[in-house]
């Protein structure tokens, strides 16, 4: 039951730029990224471009990932669930290319 | 109709090589299924027998080291059967590489028939005739949904896929007929989609290409297409629409609404399966046969004119079209 | 970075109640936060055999995959992820402020971030109109596709479709049991009772982030480059 | 997050022992009596129970379907019934039986019960979700029900496209989207299941304590959740290409029907073990219990139920030999489908010492127990059979598969269905049945199940193709046989629905542990309370703690 921001005691302050530093470097961090990645998708300065973009993107997720979702924080189990997923990905991409680079 | 097969069997035909190494296959791996199962199940019912509560049996611990024993059971089946893979990977392999000098053969599956072409350009509808002693290469497509082309005479079978072609080769060495099957489930007649292959000596087969291949198929294919573009449903003696038979239809002279007489020769016939609303029959019956055009192949057209020119007249058996 | 390691407890009057079934509230929460992860792997698992798909489209016909691709509003999507990494800033500042017990705070960031995924699902609903207008609607039967000249650009197309129509039904359903939420949240004792509501929704929606910042570059960026 | 676990809330007042307070309190079955109690009730028990009833009755309705299959192919000719009709009725069985039937089966009804009892719990992790899980099951259930009962479907529970998506002119779309929704049903039980495993344990309840019933469910679950996702996927992509000509499975777009056998198999291979892991863990309670002895290689047991879920990932592509898979992704699959033999093996063996140097009683569990373990070892090596490519490419869709599979699915398990039905039906009524007529009962279905499927092997490997209303008549006599013994089957099956119903009325009162079993869902009452132990559980110092304990449990236990 907090007043609007301009009643904060010096305190408060404090707290919430302590709590408030995380998210919003993630948010500057992703928003960099997604220049860099919009800028490649336009100009597509070079052969293969896709590559550099998927790694961007690679690092976007892992940034949502264990710093929104928190998952750095979380115990060992809960990070196990939250890589399973990924690794399930690359079973059912992987064994399926095995049929479709090999035609 | 009936391929050379006994009234009841318990043993496929095997007329290739191929056929022969898969038998061998199986039996050994089934042997090897018996060594693995038939302890397992003599266990189970002798220990059921034997250590029956209230039985004077001895349950003392028997102190087997359970590790080694666990490794050894998940172990030694495992590299028993992975021979088996190894061999059956090998003839896969062999069959899907064909020889360079095999004989193409084209097949085409659609609703619900297989159409064959020969090398040499004749076709055939359902039924293959073949030679023995010859490398044959299947080059399988579907017009329609997937189907597959089941050989089991030669332990051989392939999908047609509508896409892009497949293939399946063979080398069949017994002269004889056996079954032609869709072994890929496509819908209604899925289970009609089949008929017979032969296999001939390769001079029987030059023969039946020159002769009687081209001919006496080609009622025959006519047929199967006046079944599979559901010509019969309405035209068959019988059927509940009563359209019009063909009994001693072809060459006779027709009434038409318009007063008009037309003689039904090849070009009325293949214009009045084309446009069925023209030359309106006399008689007053209703027309409700859709149009054929660009529906049916031109070819296909052509056996099914075949078909009805050879109809039997009335009182004649339907045998002689099969 | 180092002292967000550490974890600060919640405030003063902020919390769970426990339900029966449960021993301690510990549990609870444990088993709260597996859940919500237990489903997350669904989701991404759903959304990644589309992209599979995408991607054999993409090996199948690369030209018609480049054409089409090319044929996509890159600008909105490029805006649209921008809203929804602005939304997962508001969710998270949502889940800290619940934390502090900050509660008139918390429900202003859960109301910003609903705003702002409406935001993308208008901005997306803009985008399909100007692909309406373009004739980018090949599954439209009586309207001629713009790419007919490749027809293969067709699967690609209508794929983007069942991937972002995909999408924002989870985002629209995930505005809706935001808005639900917050109305709740609005009221005196949530905080008190139901804290870790706020944590494992705010884990959803950063997923249905996550899943578009993959999403934006398989369907608009990627398939760009021949 | 974790940050807040360990912080208890300021509301959080009650008593941490509920139970305490408690007297004799009825039990779950009469707690309540009203409909609405029923249809609201967020007890697993009951939500057990709601699925057991709706199962059995989506089980009739796939075994009439299969009595229409049999019935028609007693002639080679299709004299008995037109061709469509046959598809359709070979639809209906497919479908009912595998979505709606084997896949909930075991999971959805022992499983929820079962699971928190095991585990020392008062309920599942999430009871609302159970209750949505039911609801969601049955409104999909029931819609696709009525189209394929009442429109007819005519694909096949495959739904392959493009057969399904541009050629049935049957009621494919309701079907289609019945069996999506279904589908969520199944993530919502395998979600509860995983997050009640990780965390609601009693104290004291380590993984190595847990019963191999719950292993095998945790396992199952893991499939529920990374599998059924893919499933749902390729069936959203197959109704918008039916509906809206989406293109990617269609051929004539340029769209690869193929790739929609990948989706639908990289669910579906895995879900063969959704129905085939909870039957093992069924299995793995009887015999131990019947044998009087403790299950024989506790460790690996367990470890296997988890490498068949993980290795069941890798080896859909065998159902694509012949369909157009590239070769080397043949080869690949098929070298790494015989990796399926490894756990597999491990649970047989293991169930086969554990009756050595038991002390056994052959009661109608225990027989079940039996049957199962000899037609899953017969329904698993065919396997392998089909396995091997040169094989493959002779029996693939020929009846050689149906007698595989169904060695697997209704030798595995509806054998362990009905088994672990008779073991624990005194828990969840309170009853006993008729032993006399459960043994006899038994004995048919064994009896009944080989003679309908042995003949099927021999039918495939001469070579007669699935799925086909009309066959040549040389196959007739094999196809007599395997109808009569379709109809002993039936016999087999009605049997257990009259006397198990019977003794719900008439039945003699059970005690709470009528087989001296062990385990935890034998200390508490038949049926059990509401919150399931009247005080907290006491866990056992080992698991399958029997009279009779061969030498390795103390490796196995150190």
């Amino acid at each position: 039951m907090r007043g609007p921001l301009a009643s904060l005691t010096a305190d408060d302050r404090a707290r919430l730029r302590r709590r408030m530093r995380t998210p919003v470097l993630t948010f500057l961090a992703l928003l960099s990224l997604l220049a860099v990645n919009v800028t490649l998708g336009a100009t597509l300065p070079f052969a293969h471009v896709w590559a550099l973009e998927i790694a961007v993107v690679g690092v976007m997720v892992a940034l949502i990932l264990l710093v929104s979702m928190e998952v750095r924080k979380e115990p060992p189990l809960i990070r196990l669930f939250s890589g399973l997923g990924f690794f399930w990905v690359c079973i059912m991409v992987g064994m399926t290319l095995t049929d479709y680079l090999a035609r | 109709m009936t391929p050379d097969h006994a009234a009841i069997q318990f043993w496929p035909v095997a007329a290739s090589v191929k056929a022969v190494e898969t038998d061998e296959l199986i039996l050994a791996f089934t042997v090897l299924t018996l060594a693995l199962t038939v302890p397992v199940f003599i266990a189970i019912t002798w220990f059921a027998l034997r250590y029956r509560e209230g039985s004077e049996a001895d349950r003392s611990p028997s102190g087997i080291r359970s590790n080694l024993i666990e490794i050894s059971w998940m172990l030694i089946p495992f590299l028993l059967t992975l021979i088996f893979f190894a061999w059956g990977a090998q003839l896969f392999v062999q069959s899907r590489n064909a020889p360079p000098d095999a004989m193409v053969v084209e097949a085409v599956g659609r609703q619900w028939m297989w159409k064959f072409q020969h090398a040499t350009g004749q076709s055939e509808i359902n039924d293959l005739h073949l030679p023995i002693g010859q490398p044959i290469k299947m080059r399988i497509i579907s017009q329609d949904v997937i189907h597959a082309l089941y050989l089991p005479a030669v332990r051989m079978q392939v999908a047609a896929l509508p896409d892009r072609y497949t293939e399946m080769w063979f080398k069949a060495d017994k002269v004889g007929t056996f079954h032609l099957y869709c072994s890929e489930y496509c819908g209604t007649d899925h289970s009609v989609m089949g008929g017979k292959v032969t296999f001939m000596n390769p001079g029987d087969y030059q023969d039946w290409l020159v002769h009687a291949g081209a001919q006496q198929g080609k009622v025959a294919a006519g047929r199967v297409l006046y079944q599979a573009y559901g010509c019969a449903g309405c035209h068959e003696p019988g059927s509940p629409v009563g359209a019009p038979g063909f009994a001693g239809l072809y060459g006779s002279k027709v009434q038409l609404a318009d007063g008009r007489t037309v003689t039904a020769d090849d070009g009325w016939l293949r214009d009045k399966i084309l446009n069925p609303n023209g030359d309106k029959l006399a008689g007053g019956g209703k027309q409700v046969m859709p149009s054929f055009a660009g529906r049916i192949p031109e070819d296909d057209l052509g056996r099914i004119i075949d078909f009805i020119k050879a109809y039997p007249g009335t009182g004649q058996s339907a045998e002689a079209t099969r | 970075m180092s002292e967000s390691f550490v974890n600060e407890p919640l405030a003063d009057g902020v919390g769970v109640a426990r339900a029966h079934h449960f021993e301690s509230v510990a549990q609870q929460r444990e088993a709260a936060t597996l859940g919500i992860w237990a489903w997350l792997i669904t989701e991404l698992l759903l959304f990644s055999a589309l992209f599979l798909v995408a991607l054999i489209t993409r090996i199948q016909h690369p030209e018609a995959t480049v054409a089409a691709a090319r044929h996509l509003k890159f600008w909105i999507g490029a805006t649209n992820t921008v809203v929804l990494i602005c939304s997962s800033l508001t969710m998270s500042m949502a889940i800290e402020f619940s934390r502090m017990g900050w509660q008139r705070a918390m429900v202003r960031a859960m109301l910003a971030t609903a705003a702002l995924g409406a935001l993308f699902l208008v901005l997306k609903g803009y985008e399909y109109y100007a692909d309406w207008s373009e004739h980018m609607m090949p599954f439209l039967a009586d309207r001629p596709f713009e790419l007919a000249e490749t027809p293969a650009a067709r699967l690609f197309v209508n794929l983007y479709y069942v991937a972002t129509v995909l999408h924002a039904v989870h985002l629209f359903t995930g505005i809706a049991l935001l808005l639900g939420m917050t109305w709740m949240a609005a009221k005196a004792g949530f905080l008190s009772r139901h804290q870790n509501w706020i944590e494992v929704y705010g884990l959803y929606w950063h997923f249905i982030d996550l899943v578009w910042i993959l999403a934006f570059p398989i369907l608009y960026v990627v398939n760009r480059a021949t | 997050m974790s940050a807040s676990g360990t912080v208890e809330g300021a509301a959080h007042r009650e008593p941490h022992s509920p139970e305490a307070t408690i007297g004799r309190k009825p039990d779950y079955l009469h707690a309540e009596s009203t409909l609405r109690s029923w249809f609201l009730a967020t007890d697993h028990k009951r939500i057990a129970i709601l699925y057991l009833v709706s199962i059995t009755g989506f089980f009739v309705i796939g075994a009439l379907a299969a009595g229409v299959v049999r019935l028609a192919l007693v002639v080679p000719n299709g004299a008995i019934m037109s061709n469509d009709t046959y598809n359709k009725a070979f639809t209906i069985h497919g479908v009912v039986m595998v979505w709606f039937f084997l896949i909930p089966s075991i999971p959805a009804t022992f499983g929820n019960f079962l699971i928190p009892l095991m585990i020392g719990a008062k309920d599942l992790a999430f009871p609302k979700l159970n209750l949505t899980s039911w609801y969601v099951f049955m409104a999909g259930a029931l819609f696709t029900l009525v189209s394929v009962v009442l429109g007819g479907v005519d694909t096949g529970w495959t739904f392959y496209a493009p057969l399904s998506t541009a050629f049935s002119n049957t009621w494919v779309l309701p079907a289609l989207i019945g069996v999506t929704i279904v589908g969520f049903s199944s993530i919502l039980t395998g979600l509860n299941f995983v997050v009640t495993i990780h965390t609601m344990r009693a104290p004291g309840m380590t993984w190595f304590k847990l019963p191999i019933f719950v292993w095998t469910h945790y396992a199952t679950s893991l499939i529920f959740l990374l599998a059924t996702p893919v499933i749902t996927t390729a069936l959203i992509l197959l109704i918008a290409e039916r509906a809206f000509h989406v293109g990617v499975f269609d051929p004539a777009f340029g769209g690869d029907p193929v790739l929609f056998q990948h989706l639908f198999w990289f669910y579906s291979h895995p879900a063969v073990y959704i129905m085939v892991l909870p039957g093992m863990g069924v299995i793995s309670e009887i015999v131990p219990a019947f044998a009087r002895k403790k299950l024989f290689g506790y460790r690996f047991v367990a470890y296997a139920s988890i490498g068949l879920a993980s290795v069941t990932f890798f080896v859909w592509g065998h159902h694509m030999f012949i369909n157009g898979q590239s070769d080397l992704a043949s080869l690949v699959f098929s070298s790494l489908s015989f990796a399926v033999a490894v756990p597999s093996a491990v649970k047989v063996y293991n169930w086969t010492a554990t009756i050595h140097k038991g002390s056994l009683r052959l009661d109608t569990p225990m027989l079940y127990a039996m049957g199962y373990i000899g037609l899953f070892v017969l329904g698993g090596l065919t396997g392998l059979y089909l396995a091997t490519l040169a094989i493959n490419q002779h029996v693939h869709a020929t009846y050689f598969v149906v007698a595989h599979f169904h060695y697997i699915m209704v030798g595995g398990t509806v054998l362990a269905f009905l088994g672990g039905l008779h073991f624990w039906w005194p828990k969840f009524t309170g009853r006993m049945y008729s032993e006399p007529w459960g043994r006899v009962s038994a004995l048919l279905i064994f009896l009944g199940f080989n003679v309908t499927f042995f003949p099927q092997f021999i039918l495939g490997y001469l070579g007669m193709p699935r799925r086909y209303a009309t066959y040549p008549p040389e196959f007739q006599l094999l196809n007599v046989l395997s109808s009569a013994g379709a109809t002993i089957l039936a016999a087999g099956y009605i049997f257990p629905m009259l006397y198990l119903v019977y003794s719900l009325w008439f039945g003699r009162k059970a005690p709470a542990n009528p087989w001296d079993a062990k385990g935890l869902e034998w200390e508490t009452s038949s049926p059990p309370p509401t919150l399931n132990f009247v005080s907290p559980p006491e866990v056992p110092r080992i698991p399958y703690d029997y009279p009779i304990q061969a030498t390795e449990s103390k490796d196995q236990h150190r």
